[in-house]
């Protein structure tokens, strides 16, 4: 269900992501009392990466709540909050930091309302930021979502344009069960980053719902498909822009979650083309690209007229260095060497 | 709510009525537990597998630990919340979670708790706001939210959080009091200490002898009571809780008990030292001494306490095994709502 | 490189996996000074699955060390050894447990190489006990490989058999990279759990290395190629077993380990059969199974005749009730069907 | 080692050359920075795009925390380790990490202590021990374990590990001071109080005043250095370092600090509301101040110090800048040994 809702405001109201993610928020904080965003730094510095900005001053420190740096406490508490029936949103400030409260995340967090059989709910958001390109080091620049998807019970979105931004963050607080929201440093469309001109975009004004599990076909093409998510959609639709001068045709679909994975939309894409580029972020292994790659082989190996092609992290930590991290990265060169290869 | 609390600090004033309460409370979980472990063991036979049996998995009784949770709980409702642990069977009792369905659960049946997806370190009951983890220290920050829930909806229900004292050393301990503390959260923390980590003493992973002297790295109040002594517990638990429920923030009480058995069953206790003079220090004994003592307590009233329990006890045991196994093409239910 | 070395014992001494894992461990702390074990119940218990059993008797309380719960800590603390040169071998009781210390684990042990140029190594083993099966429910049967192999910078061995796991923990002891060393309880050989009549084998005397990242097949066949680890193994050993009675013949690839990832074994073996089934006792998205399948695409997808099948834990906590995990868990049953299902 | 320190527990005992080289270490990490801004900020223009220029990602700059650092390395050797956080630069200089292949890895060269691979947050220096996380609080427990190892091979090296405030309230924090002061390791933990973390204040995250009380939940000595006064922790440090190398175990320190700038560059301050006395409280001119009074410093003696710090500095800066930036074809090495 995509409840596009476009009333007085012009059509063609362009805000940045982080704009388009407040807006949702705030929303739901207005419609909601039980609904309240809890972190480091989301109060009144608005997020470090403006995840939460203007929220403190319009709902107070009651509903906008600055933590110390406890996330194992505070992922807690609001987990805690959620079997009671609020609606938390609470920010790990960076994916990276998972590490120190990974428990409460995904033995608790994802856990509970199975253990209980169904009886106990968690509707919780858990928003943090993702994704390298700025030089912050082998801490503070993973993706990461292909820990979280791996293990079960939380659902994981992660948005490439304002407009997904703010339809799938409406659809997360809203959830009943945990969605784990991840927003790329890199499409938050933060004046002082690099970023690509898609972070800015057009936002539907009022009510805007994008259903969590339902991949977005962010450009259709015949020759090859690139499945990818987040940042790396705005990649690949350079490349696919740029390549079909060439008269080459890609299609790119945008996951937009990694659970649900939207296998049906991966499966018809490649069945059109028969070449499939995965285009992923996170670390290569285990991960995202081989699920991809697997979602096709678990219906039909013989769809593929060629051998998919992964384009993502090699297995190394991320390196400081631009020219290191710009060859760790799937960046447009990457990325079209990859279709190259694919239609080769 | 508060209001005569403090009056009942010294147990000599507690009256007739709530030493047999709380004695009750004791015996039905004990009485609860000598049933499950009769269970667990009736047919693991020959040797000892785990796995097997009516009650498969690790078993964590709490044989010994009865006086907490029966000194503390007494002061709640069911409107306040409680989350345990890997041993969580005294509390639950004690907080009121009813047997029939608690029992099922770790019978792992349809009719459990869990609808047997969780097992007996999984117990989570929403009627009575309980729920425990087997992640050592791990349940207390959940005891935060449900405390943070309750004040701002405005009610004056708190939050109990149960850990050992082995788990006094886990970061989440810390992270949690710290947080409680600072935002003056309803919660009172409770470590039953029973000197033993699996088989790691008290001394040999907590350098201070008593982890109420943590509350102060926190700004809160600590109170360490030395005896296994529900009455002793029920007058500290008193002043806690009413702290709680009165917006005065939180309180840590470490409780020195006993663990009667092993860590879990199957345990032999090779590391444990004193392991014949534990039995004599069998807290339910020691009450019913008390008591009798006292006159609260005789031969027909215990009796009757004792038979009580047995039924009801047996009542849940049997509903367990009348409940059904869960469906194996149920299997991929209940992840998401 | 395997060096096995039976010099006066007789080439039949059986050992459970259990005592296989410690006499490795005995006989490089005899070697090796530097080489020291700590973690919770490792002392006077033994380790709660006998992964240290008599060690403390041996090398006292110095060198086999009793630690708070405080997983984080200690860790770090081997960590911060091992980067000074000591050799540690410490041990997270349950593999279920690794979110209360994953920071340690994957941001630290796994990155410090890497960040230091090279200039740090962390020569250091974590053991962890990983599986069900015996009804321990969502928080202590999980097996996790799949999130430590997608973390970059570890080495990651889970062995199946006696042999196997005195030869990979030599090794890992020995590597001067950190190993993460996964030992199902299951194949431990456990007198209290039910078990394989496998986890009880022979096991070469004195020195005996098994070089990490190299499969072993554990049965040759031609028909349909079924690559597992750990106690699957024994799993899919009986099921070839049996299915040969029927003409069909099965080839078993042992992986020994995921990181390194031995794909050359992997494509070999499905370039004879061109059917596959993965057999991995953890969850199923985003995993082992994903990348097994993904080994061979990057290669050549037409190896494939039929869809690889994959047998996992479904995207599920693991529950606690006998017939619900058994219906979760990859058990004999449903790898048969698996293999059935492949070869139609 | 260790003798005459309890003799130099009160700062007027301090000689003259001690006290310059305090001031000496505080000018070099001081210049040091000044140069590191200034290269930072060079070629983000316009606007200021944080992956631009010679030096890109986050930058966390440690001006107005030199006291800490000098006070504490002061008493340290090449043999002693020092982990410390995503502000590292002071207790790096002050413990004697090189400035050149420092100064080369915050600029991704091939010539940084991390072959550019790590960056200002990771700066690993086998040569004097000396290593950081950007994990808030990660840092500590790596050193139990450089100090274990000292003390397992008979060496009086002792480990120093380094943590703001904000700090304290993680998990990591509380298991390590317990661990330890369990197993009497040679640690000296060492909290700088900047009165924020990013942008929370200490009192929006910490329920008591002071974290040396946390030191008792750990049944270890804690002290609080209340002036921001490097001599105050020299103090401190000696008699903390002393206690560590003779076996005493760990001790805490709290030196309630300044944060001179922001947070990282680029962070507006727009949160803190004493934004503009905060240039009055640098320690350096204090110090200067100090030391001109009491005739250990003049004009000639300040400006050597300065400008041979600011020779090595630019010097460090120059060899950075002249070092190759790494080729993009090894991207995939130092993973495994
Ligand atoms: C994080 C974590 N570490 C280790 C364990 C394994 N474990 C289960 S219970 C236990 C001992 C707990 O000791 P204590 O907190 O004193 O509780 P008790 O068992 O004595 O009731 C341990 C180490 C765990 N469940 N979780
Ligand atoms: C576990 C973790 N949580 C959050 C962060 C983000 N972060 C980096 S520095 C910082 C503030 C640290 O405050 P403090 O410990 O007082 O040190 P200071 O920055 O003041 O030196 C935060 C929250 C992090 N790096 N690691
Ligand atoms: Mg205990
Ligand atoms: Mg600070």
């Amino acid at each position: 269900m995509t409840v596009t809702d476009r009333p007085a405001q012009a059509p063609t109201r362009r805000l940045n992501t982080s704009k388009a993610m407040v807006e949702a928020i705030a929303a739901e904080m207005e419609a909601n009392p039980e609904v309240f965003y809890l972190g480091e730094d989301v109060g009144a510095y608005g997020g470090i990466f403006s995840s939460t900005t203007g929220l403190l001053d319009r709902f107070g420190p009651q509903r906008v709540l600055d933590t110390p740096i406890s996330e194992t406490g505070f992922i807690g508490l609001a987990i805690g909050a959620a079997t009671e029936g609020m609606r938390p949103i609470v920010e790990l400030m960076f994916a990276d930091f998972m590490g120190v409260c990974l428990d409460q995340i995904y033995n608790h967090m994802a856990k509970i309302h199975f253990e209980s059989g169904g009886n106990v709910k968690v509707p919780m958001v858990l928003t943090t930021a993702v994704g390298g390109g700025y030089s912050d080091g082998a801490q503070h620049s993973q993706c990461l979502w292909g820990t979280f998807a791996h293990l079960p019970g939380m659902k994981v979105v992660a948005p490439a344009t304002p407009a997904d931004a703010k339809g799938l963050m409406t659809a997360a607080i809203r959830d009943d069960s945990p969605v784990v929201y991840m927003f790329h440093k890199g499409v938050m469309g933060l004046p002082w980053m690099v970023k690509n001109p898609r972070s800015i975009d057009v936002v539907p004004a009022g009510e805007h719902v994008v259903e969590i599990g339902k991949a977005r076909v962010a450009r259709e093409g015949s020759d090859v498909t690139i499945v990818t998510i987040s940042l790396s959609v705005h990649h690949a639709l350079d490349v696919a822009e740029q390549l079909s001068n060439e008269g080459i045709s890609a299609e790119v679909i945008d996951l937009r979650s990694l659970v649900p994975l939207d296998r049906d939309a991966i499966c018809a894409s490649v069945a059109k083309t028969g070449r499939l580029v995965v285009v992923d972020e996170d670390y290569l292994s285990f991960g995202m690209s081989a699920e991809v790659v697997a979602s096709v082989t678990d219906r039909d190996p013989s769809l593929f007229k060629a051998p998919p092609v992964r384009v993502a992290v090699p297995d190394i930590p991320i390196p400081y260095a631009r020219p290191l991290e710009y060859a760790a990265l799937p960046r447009q060169d990457r990325i079209e060497e990859a279709v190259r290869k694919a239609l080769r | 709510m508060t209001t005569d609390l403090s009056a009942r600090a010294s147990s000599t004033e507690l009256t007739g009525d709530l030493r047999k309460a709380l004695f009750t409370t004791m015996i039905r979980s004990r009485t609860f537990e000598e049933a499950i472990l009769r269970e667990y063991h009736a047919d693991k036979a020959p040797g000892f597998d785990i796995g097997k049996g009516l009650i498969p998995g690790e078993m964590h009784l709490s044989a010994g630990q009865e006086p907490v949770a029966a000194g503390v709980c007494e002061h709640l409702t069911a409107a306040d919340a409680v989350t345990s642990t890997h041993r969580p069977h005294h509390f639950a009792i004690a907080h009121g979670v009813d047997l029939k369905p608690m029992a099922a659960e770790i019978f792992g049946r349809v009719d459990g708790l869990g609808r047997g997806r969780g097992g007996h370190m999984h117990l989570f009951d929403p009627s009575t706001h309980f729920s425990c983890s087997g992640i050592v220290a791990e349940g207390y920050p959940a005891a935060l939210g449900m405390a943070f829930a309750f004040s701002r909806r405005g009610t004056d229900a708190i939050a109990v959080a149960v850990t050992g004292e082995g788990a006094a050393n886990a970061g989440a301990f810390h992270e949690s009091l710290n947080l409680a503390a600072l935002w003056k959260l309803p919660v009172v923390f409770v470590i039953e200490d029973n000197e033993w980590g699996i088989s790691v003493s008290r001394e040999a992973s907590t350098p201070i002898p008593s982890n109420a002297d943590r509350a102060a790295a926190y700004g809160i109040p600590g109170t360490r009571v030395e005896e296994n002594d529900v009455e002793a517990v029920y007058a500290a638990a008193g002043e806690a809780v009413a702290r709680a429920r009165g917006g005065g923030g939180p309180t840590l009480i470490e409780v020195h008990t006993l663990r009667l058995w092993g860590h879990f069953e199957g345990d032999a206790q090779g590391y444990r030292p004193d392991l014949d003079q534990v039995p004599d220090r069998d807290p339910i004994p020691r009450y019913e001494a008390t008591l009798r003592d006292a006159g609260v307590l005789d031969d027909a009233v215990g009796e009757q306490i004792r038979s009580a329990a047995s039924i009801e006890v047996e009542g849940a045991i049997a509903f367990a095994k009348a409940s059904a196994e869960p469906d194996p093409a149920t299997v991929l239910d209940y992840v998401f709502v």
